[in-house]
């Protein structure tokens, strides 16, 4: 299952229930806000290196660079919108609004 | 498609209801899915818990009251409906709050049974 | 593989339909079939064809617009539409409102469908 | 008091359109002014006479029309607007589409200034 | 200065913000899905506790009842729409969304 | 208006960019209310100190960069440009990752001068 979270983990518990259902493997694709997770050096940062070590992560490199996001926590992959699909060729879909 | 497998979609409920209408047009398209013959299912985490509490009175508020129209989805076999243990404890709640009979869940189970769905409907 | 998108969020307000319409073109260029894009809840505003944004910014009704053109079936759901005051007068071309089941049939018949909103 | 309103959020999908009113409405009850109600946002999806609720649901644009009507000034921002797809072809009677500035002058002229929205 | 806040407190952070924000004595009001905050026996019910010994906190009877809230933090007042024009006849209002 | 004292308006920005609009139609809002003689200033609190980050590149996202609009805001005599220490610091920023110098303040010096305002708009 691919789990996607498109809001900023600073206002919302999104990412927080995601990690709740998601098993180990599970992917996780970061967009939109979501991409604020993969800042590194903030107090999200301990939870993300913790989803890092059971789930591969990914972030739309497009919304990162819009936001300005330069340091971004080591292990996560950044991608584009045609990693997003090819990921979704091969998982069901869980989106986290 | 009467050889066809029946499709399994699950509507997956995260919002508190009134707030906003996520709910509300969710429960609609679940009343329209369930008319039809394929297997759907109901899962209740966060404040999707929420909607699902018994006493909701709206006439003050001047907006309609649908907590009960999940009554009727056992009309149309729609009796899948789970609810994820966790959201229902944060928030001072129990099976016995709500309006319908639920299966309540751990989040591993609820995502077991959300591995088989062929789509998963955010609401 | 054949694709079933819905939308569930405004235009402008939210980056949702944008994500939806960036997904939809990376999914056609890896050759995939976009089976529908169906528009639920505050997604109906996505097909106002009185939009007017600044001219240095992108017309979002126009681009489901035209890929309308192109044959992928866009369908609005009147409930939604009706409540919020979207009907055939104000939408643009090569979309079409109707109802709720159509989101089943789009369900049933893409091998994946991949949701796009706010909430 | 004179008080003026803030909209940013449209109609049925959040509660805010409906809070403002509830808010409006005991305003009034009170003996106090509406100075003017603003649209901004998704606010302005708020105006849109095309709106058909169901029958049994409250219809919104009317609501914003009837206290137009009472001679509260109704005002939708131009830019907003525009980019949404609202226009004076699709709006209720008793309201006027025109420029934030409208916005500055209602804080100015306002004892209270107060927002509804949902972000 | 009077805090509005109408999210849910187990999604947002947007009354965790505002009582950043409050100084001592200033009202809280909750409407729309605000109102979760005062349902009693939750997570959030400590967080409440201690905002009550700070703020008069306010909720809006008619989003409590519309959502079956019937066990209420002790020491919230529920008032009505009026009670809310009220409070910000008296005070300059900061929302938080 | 000439003998009135001038409106304090302060927006207060706590949405994140190019996710949702506030951001971008707050700053329309304040460039227009900065054409006018009035007092207007910005607090930047929560998600809304991302608004500033520095080197935002929103080429291939395909949206307007508007980071940059905010280093006019000078030319309206608009100075007064607070930032909460509290909610750049769990995000990892210091001013130095900030488009626009700002004054960075605890929440409770912010809230005093939230308190001196005729009207506090939230976007």
């Amino acid at each position: 299952m691919l789990h996607t979270i498109n809001k900023s983990p600073f206002f919302s518990n999104n990412l927080e229930s995601s990690l709740r259902f998601a098993k180990d493997g599970d992917p996780i694709m970061l967009y939109e806000d979501g991409v604020y997770a993969v800042l590194a050096g903030t107090k999200v940062e301990p939870a993300m290196k913790d989803a890092l070590k059971k789930h591969p992560v990914y972030a739309i490199e497009a919304d990162v660079k819009a936001r300005g996001i330069t340091k971004v926590v080591e292990g996560v992959y950044l991608c584009d919108y045609s990693c997003f699909v090819g990921l979704v060729e091969q998982h069901l879909v869980s989106p986290w609004f | 498609m009467a050889e066809k497998e029946k499709t399994k979609i699950m509507f997956v409920m995260r919002k508190a209801a009134h707030g906003s209408i996520y709910a509300y047009e969710g429960l609609e398209a679940i009343l329209i899915m369930g008319a039809f013959e394929q297997e759907i299912s109901v899962a209740f985490i966060d404040d999707g818990v929420f909607v699902l509490k018994k006493e909701q009175d709206t006439k003050s508020l001047g907006v309609k009251e649908f907590s009960k129209t999940f009554r009727t989805l056992e009309d149309y076999d729609i009796t899948n409906i789970y609810v994820d243990r966790e959201s229902l404890e944060q928030r001072g709640l129990s099976a016995d709050d709500l309006i319908i009979p639920v299966k309540v869940m751990e989040a591993g189970e609820i995502a077991k049974i959300m591995e088989g769905q062929h789509v998963l409907l955010p609401f | 593989m054949k694709f079933g998108i819905l939308i569930q969020d405004g235009p402008y307000n939210h980056e949702a339909s944008d994500s939806a319409y960036n997904f939809i073109t990376a999914a056609l260029e890896r050759g995939h079939t976009i089976q529908g894009v169906f528009f639920y809840n505050d997604g109906v505003y996505n097909v106002n064809k009185l939009m007017d944004p600044p001219q240095d910014d992108r017309n979002i009704s126009k681009r489901w617009s035209e890929l309308g053109a192109k044959g992928i079936d866009i369908v609005v759901c009147i409930a939604a539409a009706k409540r919020r005051g979207i009907n055939n007068d104000v939408i643009v071309p090569n979309v079409r409102i109707s109802g709720l089941g159509q989101l089943l049939e789009l369900a049933v018949e893409s091998d994946r469908l991949i949701t796009f909103g706010t909430g």
